[in-house]
């Protein structure tokens, strides 16, 4: 856990409402992990206080990205920020994906809607390093939903995209593509992160098709640390429930262990 | 060289910092940032007699300026905290505080009894002000009789210096710190969070789970400020003072209004660093002034 | 079209937003800005049997997302006001409401008697809640029988309707309302301002003349719909709501806490047009939502 | 008075820490006199709170200028806008200096100390204009805070230059420099705009030498309206002591009726 008060800022993309920032910053990057989360300060003022957390998207070297959207404040101000200009990013978070001996050579779902696909990018990447094949599924409402389409088409693996109105790649939801995928090809594991219904819905069906999986969950955070106990949520672990905090003892847990917040 | 200590009595410390109760876990989630023993101290997160599952999520919502919170003191309970933690932070060199809480008189004086029992601590805080665990954000804290009895009941717990936290939710925060100050309280801690409420608009809902929760960060800083004078003018004991300490000069200007030393909350959310910060900016502040020992500032307000 | 109009039982207004005493001066000030008749209502400054010279300066000082003022009531006395200002101001379609003070309880008597004589106003605001005139801040309206003597008082002294101003600085805010609603006030404003204190390190004196001010604006804004909140499920009379109030939404989520109409205080410094903006954005959130009569959104929180 | 809530920065100058800022704001613009100022917002957050009062610099036509020195947050964040950015300014606020007919063909003598020559300039310019003879004195410690001599040395009138460190000018304090220049040439009238000490040194050469004078003053502001009485100032008028409005009242006091905060 390092906290960087001059990331610099070395790049920055935009489509529409999303935007993706790269940052220099070597401590953080050395010890990152796909799953793993930032911490970053928006303003160097006291409006909006509290810091953002952002999913590490990709990470190389010394550098590491991230990929967001434009939902509040916070995030508005981040999407101001251009190259040259320094942010105070503390970081790496929580714990990741699992990342197991056991999936080289197999098929793994990485399952994102929206902004949900920000942790899966780096993940498919480290699958594909360790010799696993993934095969990332990225939704949206509609076609300017999938900006990380030219990047995921350059990856190397496989990527399957969806829209609801049917603008680019499978007509209907992400899950309903993963779905019938998930049928026909019997992955050996799933990853998902997007929207709370979204996830619920996979978990749904991922406990129907006795596939294991994890989900990364969101929360507002506090200090991201594990200090606080603000981002806690109710966690099935061996066989009791509890408030865990999603900062430190997630952001990633095992479907099985999830309450959905629908339930 | 500044003479940064604080002779509080019953406690040396090595300089005016303290991180704030609930906002610095059980220290140990800090140590990956810096050595703890920069600290001049460290209180630790509310501690019942049995663990405690807090208040229902979501517990946290930002204000302008400010952030409020009904953790409802989710935490693992004093036993745990004794076997677990302690014998950890008792090898640190900066004075480890434990936050005494208690659904009923009986239960503070059961839990700082309890810690008094173990060594490595240097005082316990007994908080009486937290706005999320009774119905209405009702506490001890605002009523000088029920401060007065519990103070005295835990002061008869516990041979350990007690440190006692008043709320900011009440019309004359004298009257309570002079009750603590009878009752026995070696010093007073200023203030806790102030009761709050926010709405999301769109679904008609408070935005947190518990309905009301408590005020913290700058936004309160005038206020917590302006308690700290008034008390620091009525108590014999020493003042230590807290609400929105972001930076040195905050700290600096609670110690010109009275506070022997202060604690720094919300802004190790902010700014993790922020407590060496302040220790470093407090130093460098001295030493330009030409100040030799830090202390001479307490209390000294022109007015 | 949505029905915007409030009916608070002695006095409708054709919208919930009314600007606040002490921020809109006597009105005329905002007169090139903006047609005063777009306004619910407005306040005038506070006023006094004679007229005051107020506190001495600096008397503002900036804090985080807030404002602190020690004015102390500066103002022409209610005879100028009646003669100079009240003619201009009856001849305007908004409710025109004058805000009483009172060095002690004859003389808020003896300002509402005088200002009843004259024709214009549409009620008084009894404020016995200013923190900036009294030694220490001190104010009636932080007890309950000081609030329920002076509101009698000025109940039986005038026949226009009153509305009690509260002051947040108290530990319970509802038993103050409740002894207003006892005493005859036909409705409560809360909040004024919480007493707060400001340093400058440098000189290490109070940033205010006063050394005490009143802090308003964004900052306070959570606990002010707290009290809000708090109040509304107690009394029976309307509740003002005030405290922050800078945008639509600050408005409504007031409204859905449980007040019957705001009034915007700060915000008129910070930009002269947010009580036209306000109503505006109001207007537009109701129709979106297809809300045909606004006030169907008092109290509405889903808890 | 106007609230032009999208004023255009048209250029934007600076040295070191004072900044000078053009603004499209027709409607201000054309009601602006010497001596005015403008009620500016630093920043579209709650933080810092208020507006920021700042003289009028220069105005014609359409336009306005501010020049002003980084004291705080409210300078700092102004001092970062670009051209192209927007502005929400109110305004003009206050009354002006006197610009008496009798002036004509007269000297008359403007003194700033520092960023207190913004208002004098515009001054200067209408003196000049209506025919006056204005002799303005440029003070500041050394020759980085003299940023506007060679605006003034292009602008057709007198001006004395001073600096406390002697690096430029005359070597000494501007109010000697102008007490020197006054026993000399006897100047019809004297405006002044600086640091309260400067004024007060000022008001006393003035009044020994028997010359009338007006002073801008500065107080903290709210609202610049003259609504919420948070700028007042205890001034003699018609020989009461009474606290007067700085934004409504003033911000141009005439020398007699200034009570010096050193008095
Ligand atoms: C571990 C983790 C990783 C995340 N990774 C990414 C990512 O890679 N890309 C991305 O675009 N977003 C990500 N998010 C969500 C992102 O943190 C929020 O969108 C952001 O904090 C909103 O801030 P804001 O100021 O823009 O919105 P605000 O104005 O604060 O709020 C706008 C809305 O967002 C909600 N919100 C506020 N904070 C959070 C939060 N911490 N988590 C979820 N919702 C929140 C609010 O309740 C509100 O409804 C992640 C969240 C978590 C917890
Ligand atoms: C009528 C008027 C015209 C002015 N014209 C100019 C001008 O043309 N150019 C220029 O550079 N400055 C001018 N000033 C001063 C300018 O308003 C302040 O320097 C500015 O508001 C400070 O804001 P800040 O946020 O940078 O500083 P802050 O961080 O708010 O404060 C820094 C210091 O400045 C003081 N200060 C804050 N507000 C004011 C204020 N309104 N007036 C005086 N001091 C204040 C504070 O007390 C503090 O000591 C004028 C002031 C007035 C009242
Ligand atoms: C998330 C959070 C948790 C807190 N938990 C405790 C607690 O367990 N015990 C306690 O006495 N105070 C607790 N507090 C109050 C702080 O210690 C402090 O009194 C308050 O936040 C004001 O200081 P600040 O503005 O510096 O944060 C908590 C505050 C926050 C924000
Ligand atoms: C400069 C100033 C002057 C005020 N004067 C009065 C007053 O004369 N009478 C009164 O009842 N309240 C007065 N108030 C309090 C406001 O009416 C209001 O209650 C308070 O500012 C909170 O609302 P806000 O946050 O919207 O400003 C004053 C507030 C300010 C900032
Ligand atoms: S955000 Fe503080 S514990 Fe998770
Ligand atoms: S600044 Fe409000 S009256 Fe002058």
């Amino acid at each position: 856990m390092f906290q960087d008060k001059n990331a610099r800022i070395i790049k920055t993309e935009s489509w529409g409402n999303y935007f993706l920032l790269r940052l220099a910053a070597a401590e953080i990057a050395q010890k990152s992990k796909p799953g793993q989360f930032l911490m970053i300060r928006v303003s160097p003022g006291l409006n909006p206080l509290l810091r953002r957390p952002l999913s590490i998207h990709d990470c190389s070297g010394s550098e590491v990205e991230i990929f967001f959207q434009v939902t509040g404040k916070g995030t508005e101000l981040l999407s101001q920020k251009k190259p040259g200009d320094h942010l105070d990013v503390l970081g790496p978070c929580g714990g990741g994906f699992s990342l197991l001996p056991e999936f080289k050579d197999k098929e793994i779902f990485c399952v994102g809607g929206g902004r949900g696909l920000a942790p899966l990018y780096f993940l498919a990447r480290e699958l594909q390093t360790a010799g696993a094949r993934p095969v990332v599924f990225y939704g949206g409402q509609t076609l300017s939903d999938l900006p990380l389409k030219k990047r995921l088409d350059e990856a190397g693996w496989e990527t399957n995209f969806s829209t609801d109105d049917g603008s680019f790649g499978f007509h209907g939801l992400v899950t309903q593509l993963a779905e019938k995928e998930l049928m026909k090809r019997k992955p050996s594991f799933l990853f998902g992160c997007g929207p709370e219904a979204m996830m619920t819905r996979l978990a749904e069906i991922c406990q129907q098709a006795v596939l294991p999986a994890e989900f990364s969950l969101e929360s507002i955070m506090g200090c991201g640390l594990g200090a606080c106990w603000g981002c806690s949520r109710k966690i099935k672990k061996n066989g009791e429930i509890k408030y865990l905090r999603i900062c430190q003892d997630g952001p990633v847990f095992p479907a099985e262990e999830i309450i959905w917040s629908g339930d | 060289m500044v003479d940064l200590s604080v002779d509080l009595g019953f406690l040396k410390l090595k300089n005016p910092v303290m991180a704030a109760s609930g906002t610095f876990g059980y220290g140990l989630e800090f140590q990956p940032l810096y050595n703890l023993n920069l600290l001049g101290g460290l209180v630790v997160k509310g501690l019942y007699f049995k663990p405690r599952e807090g208040n229902p999520p979501p517990r946290l919502a930002e204000s302008p300026c400010g952030l409020i919170n009904s953790i409802g003191l989710q935490g693992i309970g004093v036993e745990a905290f004794c076997r677990e933690i302690l014998p950890w932070l008792a090898d640190l060199t900066t004075a480890v505080i434990a936050n005494v809480c208690g659904e009923e008189e009986g239960e503070y004086a059961r839990v700082a009894e309890y810690l008094s029992r173990h060594p490595g601590l240097a005082a316990l805080e007994l908080n009486i002000s937290c706005p999320n665990v009774r119905e209405g954000g009702k506490c001890p804290a605002q009523d000088p009789e029920a401060t007065y009895r519990t103070v005295k009941r835990v002061r008869q717990a516990s041979s350990l210096p007690l440190i006692t936290k008043l709320s900011p939710n009440v019309t004359d925060i004298t009257a309570v710190a002079l009750a603590a100050q009878e009752a026995g309280s070696q010093a007073v801690s200023l203030v806790n969070t102030f009761l709050a409420l926010a709405i999301d608009l769109e679904s008609r809902k408070p935005k947190l789970g518990n309905v009301l929760g408590g005020l913290s960060g700058p936004a309160i800083k005038p206020l917590a400020m302006r308690m700290v004078f008034e008390v620091a003018r009525k108590v014999k004991i020493p003042v230590i003072g807290l609400g929105g300490i972001f930076n040195y000069q905050d700290a600096l200007e609670f110690m010109v209004a009275g506070a022997s030393a202060v604690q720094v909350g919300t802004a190790n959310f902010v700014n993790p660093q922020a407590c060496p910060e302040i220790i470093k900016g407090i130093e460098d502040w001295a030493e330009s002034q030409g100040i030799k020992r830090l202390s001479e500032i307490v209390g000294s307000l022109k007015f």
